[in-house]
């Protein structure tokens, strides 16, 4: 398990990064290398050159701004685990990243990394869905704030053009009562998400007032739940109403199918976990 | 395509020319000869090649030497001082922590990155911290233990 | 590996039967194809670069073309090798005119996957065939409303 | 640490001694293999099939040869005269084909070794790896053992006209009669599926070949270092004396570095034909790949029994998947589970056929329990399908057909005498430690509250410390050597070879205790042929049994030794004299002498008796007269989420008795260890290959060993039946747990289910098997 040669280049400004990545388009972005590297390692990825951008320091803040908090696409997973600003403000996200795979993999893998390569197993995107995040994105030509619906386009597959590099993600500040919370069951060997459920649960009164829900490790990429979301606004917050509007979780999406986890079963999970992550959000909002 | 880098490792600065497709734990075990960090399964699961980067753990077999330019490393040859052990090597040899010893050096690394964050973890957080590290002689129970004994002995120090 | 589906095209099921069996039209719809070069009746060369963001591997083999009925059903048969593994797979496909300007695409197959590449990506090559397969259809419905 | 000390004082033995072996462990010093460096050493990497079954068409190696740093690539053809990989099984019916190192024209599974390169450093031999360009021909496969039997399944070795590699039948009492008058008759079909051993230490060789003394130096990481460095002098046509292996530090093996590999062979050749030291190192996916697998069995056991619950006979079918090739032991595994069928009960019959049966998968041979767990494993099944149907307390149905203690030596049908035992009271305190009838009443309780709580029993019986010599194809003795150095150090040399057990701990208790010295003054030599002249092992739960009793043995006759010099010396008659805490003395002089001194007397020999030769030093060989026989009883208790099928382990009891014990803290070390290697093929290991044959978990991404989290505590506790088979009294303790730990988690987990009418689940019992079958029950 040894790479193929490639060529290496540790620019300091995004600037520099952005020229290297228009000058050779067979360049690869190495963020964490969590994903990437294992990948080479295999030789089923042979980049020309690869672009290290862990010396360029714009790229680790985490701050908070009218209602946004953008996270730097550097940021570790175990950064947004210890930080104080996201524990507070966006606990959701939190959660999402102390799930990923294990201490060592978190104090290397990136947010943007793991956002770039779109694995349909991985945590975070489950938990960016359901917060409505964006992506920020910056090439030669300009910057793009992309929705990250948008951005994830299928399985490791993203908008992402291959002179971009992703600069920020943008989670919004957690309004005062709304509750969240992650739920997933993982693959025993891999620690990836088989399937991995973010909500956010707004109550009024004792009636959902707003739901969003994000999914991962069904799909071919994470998703919005939104047969969930509308069989939950408006309901009492009860375990009824949390069981029924379950049901949907995985109404419409082709459930991907492996070793570890049949299609039938994952759609199934989809609905236990959606179950267990809205009640468990709805208990946190009250 | 070689490329020069200069790194700290247990304090000592070397300056090298290597590959960019040299992992660091190839690095570290055959360029600087330390051979205590040991390579066990290659795709970031099995935490036997686990260092200290900067003061936190990761996988050298997932990290490129090239990398780590400019940076501080620790490695399990550093953990004891001048022939004392570190109390964590104390934990592991007091009550059985290893067996065979392959997984040791990383199991170290990734105990003394809990005890520095968590001096007295419960053995749910042990064993959650040491998620990244696979041992296949012991069953973990007296690696929970070693760990339990160490987190004591720290305290009290 | 079994794969089975449905697509429906908003064209004409002649129209969508030439297009199946046009090497033109299969090297720009097979995702990832970079020649499809004819070496007998129903028989091609084929060089692919399959590429999921990081993840890439070329591909050469042959696309064999099998019991062909015009304008209902052939079988598709295709063998690649590369470096890091193989792939095999026979497809059948199933054309059903729905009406005038509508057909139903109907596939079923079988694709084994070998070498490297099966022992380390299992979890990838569901989701991997299922998005080949789309994009393939994507494409065709490209260049069908191209015509 | 109240319960640990570092002695400098007597007696060790029996106590938790922490070990001699860890601080060069704990401190990233120890030297494993990958550790070795030679001056001038290059690095072999291996070209694998990624076929199960193909020929050759050709190869062309053009294009890797000529990579700058590249000394050599070799193919079938190359080193064909080096001899096959050794098979030692010998049943009348065995077929074993001819093992080449590289493939020659044909492949039979997937990871067969098909060319090997040579080149200045592991980067550039992988890129030659990728050069080599084969051009295959790929054939029908089978990779299933029960398709393998069909009359029309494809041929895996073509020369033989089916995939039947040997058959086995053996019977005891007379089993037709007894199923003919029995009351109720139940029977199982389980699959025991490939299990990749995987110690953290892959495979690696270092060979080096000396031109000028025409010696050959190997290193491997090997439980075998005695038995490779003959069969490499065999296959390689070299004087066995020009031959010396040493095991470094063995980063584990569990039985899969107890074999006789290719690529040792085949980097010997390297290093002779290219006159420089060359270095192999297996990577993980080559690990998990071909690296035998254990188990890889589909068995079926019949079980016939009188209404009162006594058990009459047993029917049992093993298939052994062998693989396309077989390994050193392949063939002998399964008989292992055939003569430990009736495990610790009274079964008077008993009939067995074993079929071993040839797939293009890659080779399974010996992994830790090793023919045992599966046999356990099926009979814990049957026997609380038993209670089941005869609606009896299933661990009342084993306290009624255990022999009673006083029935030792307790002959089996299967010819086995087991040597010592008491198992009901090992049972009844396992069930007393779980409060086995207050769990009963909370299991009812949840059940009404639509909690599924489960308990599951497994009693297990170890036939181990192998020997003796005729029941073994290599030799079931142990040698050790004690030499005394002038100064009093104690050199103990041990043909045993230890690989994380802390024999070397284990064996300077010993040598503490009998010669009166601190266990700093000993130091235990292993795993270098060069140095131990003679050995076998540590395989088969060995190391103690048979290893430390030739260690005890020297011992003895170093002592007696001692004795006659130190009544010379000190002018008293032998009789008289003592040996105490490393002091000689005699009630008849006043004189005493210590051990150090006596050690420079027999060095300098100045004084001693005429009719002794000076130098205390002892070689003894120990052949034990028959095996030994541990068991015990392990209970776990689980809760089932039915919305998931996930399983959590409430409690984990393990009442173990593994004879007299040297140090307590070592053996729970080898239970805990044995357990997790039991549990982890109930829920989540298996080697998982498509119906073509390609191997679908190639890493531990997708092969799952227990991480911390998987592991329950372990609660543990012995009971003590010394073994009369050797003077220790030691039974074996490397495979107890995971012997005893499969059938308790899948008992447990069936037990759960069972009101919802659940027989059986096949393992690995993962989440989704368990919830498939929730949800069919629970629809039907």
């Amino acid at each position: 398990m040894i790479a193929a040669s490639f060529d290496y280049s540790a620019p300091e400004t995004l600037a520099d990064a952005l020229r290297v990545l228009s000058d050779d388009p067979e360049a690869k972005i190495l963020a964490g290398g969590q994903s990437l590297i294992p990948i080479m390692k295999l030789r089923l990825s042979i980049p020309s050159q690869v672009v290290d951008l862990g010396g360029i320091i714009d790229l680790h803040a985490i701050a908070e701004e009218e209602g946004i908090i953008r996270i730097g696409s550097m940021t570790t997973h175990e950064q947004v685990e210890h930080s104080e600003l996201l524990s507070e403000k966006c606990p959701l996200l939190v959660a999402a990243a102390s799930g990923i795979g294990d201490v060592q993999v978190r104090n290397r893998g990136t947010i943007g990394g793991s956002v770039a390569h779109a694995d349909p197993a991985a945590d975070y995107p489950a938990a960016l869905q359901a917060l409505d995040a964006k992506v920020k994105v910056v090439s030669s030509a300009g910057e793009k704030i992309i929705p990250i619906d948008e951005f994830i386009v299928d399985a490791l597959t993203t908008a992402l053009e291959p002179d971009e590099i992703i600069t920020e993600i943008h989670v919004p500040t957690e309004s005062t009562g709304i509750g969240t919370a992650y739920e997933t069951i993982v693959q025993p060997a891999s620690g990836y998400a088989i399937v991995g459920v973010a909500a956010r649960i707004g109550l009024s009164e004792g009636n959902i007032s707003f739901a969003r829900v994000g999914i991962t490790g069904v799909g071919s990429k994470a998703y919005r739940a939104l047969a969930v979301e509308k069989a939950l606004e408006g309901q009492p917050a009860k375990d009824d109403t949390y069981g029924i509007a379950s049901r949907v979780a995985a109404e419409g999406v082709e459930a991907l199918e492996d070793l570890h986890a049949s299609s039938e079963y994952r759609a199934h999970l989809a609905t236990v976990f959606t179950c267990r992550a809205i009640a468990a959000a709805a208990g946190r909002a009250q | 395509m070689q490329r020069a880098i200069k790194v700290t490792v247990n304090g000592k600065e070397y300056e090298r020319e290597v590959e960019p497709r040299m992992l660091l734990v190839h690095f570290l075990r055959e360029e600087l000869g330390l051979t205590g960090t040991h390579i066990g399964c290659e795709t970031t699961v099995c935490g036997a090649c686990t260092v200290m980067l900067e003061g936190h753990t990761v996988k050298s077999c997932t990290v490129l030497a090239v990398q780590a330019n400019g940076k501080n490393l620790e490695t399990i040859e550093s953990v004891a001082s001048d022939g004392d052990l570190h109390p964590i090597q104390e934990g592991f040899w007091n009550e059985h922590g290893l067996q065979c010893g392959f997984c040791t050096p990383g199991m170290i690394m990734s105990v003394k990155q809990l005890l520095g964050d968590n001096p007295n973890p419960s053995r749910d957080e042990i064993r959650h911290a040491i998620e990244g590290n696979l041992c296949r002689c012991t069953g973990y129970q007296h690696i929970v233990k070693s760990v339990e004994s160490a987190a004591k002995a720290m305290v009290q120090e | 590996m079994k794969i089975k589906g449905q697509q429906t095209l908003t064209t004409p099921r002649e129209q969508v039967w030439e297009a199946l069996l046009d090497p033109g039209v299969l090297a720009r719809a097979l995702p990832g194809c970079q020649a499809l070069d004819p070496v007998g009746e129903n028989h091609y060369k084929i060089r692919m670069k399959l590429a999921l963001a990081a993840v890439q591997g070329l591909f050469e083999g042959k696309i064999l073309l099998q019991d062909v009925q015009p304008p209902n059903n052939y079988k598709l048969h295709i063998e690649g090798a590369g470096k890091v593994g193989f792939v095999n797979g026979e497809g059948h496909f199933h054309l059903e005119k729905l009406s005038d300007v509508e057909t139903v695409v109907h596939y079923e197959g079988d694709v084994r996957i070998g070498g490297m590449i099966a022992s380390v990506g299992q979890r990838l090559m569901d989701m991997t065939s299922k998005m080949m397969i789309r994009k393939f259809f994507v494409s065709l419905k490209e260049i069908l409303s191209e015509q | 640490m109240a319960t640990t000390t570092t002695p400098t004082t007597k007696g060790f033995v029996g106590k938790r001694v922490r070990r001699t072996e860890d601080p060069r462990l704990i401190t990233g010093t120890a030297t494993y293999v990958d550790d070795v460096t030679r001056p001038g050493m290059l690095y072999a990497a291996v070209l694998r099939s990624p076929y199960a079954s193909a020929r050759i068409s050709s190869i062309s190696i053009e294009k890797a040869a000529s990579l700058p740093g590249v000394s050599a690539v070799y193919t079938g053809e190359d080193v064909k005269a080096v001899g096959p990989v050794p098979c030692a099984g010998s049943m009348p019916t065995l077929r074993v084909p001819h093992h080449k190192i590289l493939a020659q024209d044909r492949v039979y599974y997937v990871g067969h070794p098909v060319a090997a390169v040579v080149a200045i450093d592991r980067y550039v031999a992988q890129d030659a790896v990728d050069q080599i360009e084969v051009e295959y021909e790929p054939t029908e496969c089978v990779a299933d053992p029960e398709k393998a039997l069909e009359s029309d399944a494809v041929r895996v070795h073509p020369e033989y006209d089916d995939n039947v590699a040997f058959t086995f039948h053996a019977e005891g009492g007379d089993t037709d009669a007894a199923f003919a008058a029995a009351d109720v008759v139940v029977s199982e079909r389980v699959t025991v599926p490939r299990l990749a051993p995987s110690p953290m230490e892959t495979r690696g060789v270092v060979a080096e070949y000396d031109e000028g003394t025409e010696e050959l130096l190997v290193y491997s990481s090997t439980q075998i270092p005695h038995l490779l460095k003959t069969q490499l002098a065999v296959q390689l046509s070299l004087p066995e004396n020009h031959v010396r292996v040493i095991a470094p530090e063995v980063g584990g093996g569990f039985g899969s570095k107890c074999n006789v590999w290719a690529e040792e062979a085949l980097t010997c050749f390297a290093a002779m034909d290219l006159k420089q030291p060359i270095k192999w190192i297996e990577n993980r996916r080559e690990s998990i790949n071909v690296v035998a697998h254990g188990r890889g069995h589909v068995d079926h056991l019949e079980m016939a029994a009188s209404k009162d619950g006594t058990i009459t006979a047993l029917r049992f079918k093993i298939l052994q998947d062998i693989g396309g090739h077989h390994q050193l032991l392949t063939p002998i595994i399964p008989t292992l589970a055939v003569i430990m069928i009736p495990g610790l009960y009274k079964i008077k019959n008993f009939t067995a056929d074993l079929t071993g049966v040839f797939t293009n998968l890659p080779p399974t041979d010996l992994y830790r329990g090793a023919g045992r767990p599966e046999a356990t494993y099926v009979l814990e099944r049957v026997v609380d399908k038993l209670a089941d149907k005869l609606e009896m307390d299933p661990a009342e149905l084993r306290l009624k057909n255990f022999p009673a203690a006083d029935e030792f030596p307790f002959e089996t049908a299967t010819g086995l005498s087991y040597d010592s035992g008491d198992y009901a009271k090992a049972f009844n305190i396992a069930l007393e430690n779980v409060g086995y009838d207050s769990f009963l009443k909370k299991q009812e309780k949840a059940r009404s509250k639509g909690r599924l709580l489960g308990l599951g029993i497994s009693t297990y019986g170890e036939v181990c410390a192998f020997g003796p010599s005729p029941a073994l194809p290599a030799g079931g003795w142990e040698s050790a050597t004690v030499r005394v150095e002038a100064t009093g150090k104690v050199t103990v040399m041990s043909g045993a070879s230890p690989h994380g057990q802390g024999g070397e701990t284990a064996y300077s208790q010993l040598a503490a205790d009998a010669l009166g010295v601190p266990m700093e003054d000993v130091v235990v030599i292993h795993g270098d042929t060069g140095k131990v002249h003679w050995g076998v092992g540590t395989f088969g739960s060995r190391g103690t049994a048979i290893g430390g009793t030739a260690v005890h043995l020297a011992l003895e006759d170093i002592v007696a030794k001692g004795k006659k010099y130190a009544a010379h010396i000190l002018n008293a008659s032998l009789d008289s004299i003592q040996f105490n805490q490393g002091i000689f003395s005699s009630n008849e002089v006043e004189e005493k002498l210590t051990f150090q001194e006596l050690a420079l007397e027999a060095a300098v020999a100045q004084k001693l008796p005429p009719d002794t030769e000076p130098g205390l030093s002892a070689t003894r060989f120990f052949e034990p007269p028959n095996f030994a026989f541990p068991f015990g009883a392990h209970i776990c208790t689980v809760e089932v989420d039915g919305d998931t099928g996930q399983v959590e382990i409430l409690r984990y009891i393990a009442v173990d008795d593994i004879g007299n014990v040297i140090n307590p803290m070592l053996v729970d070390g080898q239970l805990h260890g044995g357990v997790a290697q039991g549990l982890g093929p109930a829920f989540l290991e298996e080697v998982v290959f498509s119906e073509d044959g390609q191997l679908l978990t190639g890493t531990f991404m997708d092969y799952a060993i227990p991480k911390a989290k998987d592991m329950p505590w372990i609660e543990s506790e012995r009971t003590v039946t010394p073994s009369p088979v050797n003077p220790l009294g030691a039974k074996g303790v490397g495979e107890a747990g995971t012997i005893g730990s499969l059938p308790a988690f899948v008992n447990a987990v069936v037990d759960a289910l069972s009101h919802m009418g659940v027989e059986h689940i096949d393992i690995p019992m993962t989440p989704q098997k368990v919830w498939n079958l929730i949800n069919e029950r629970s629809q039907s």
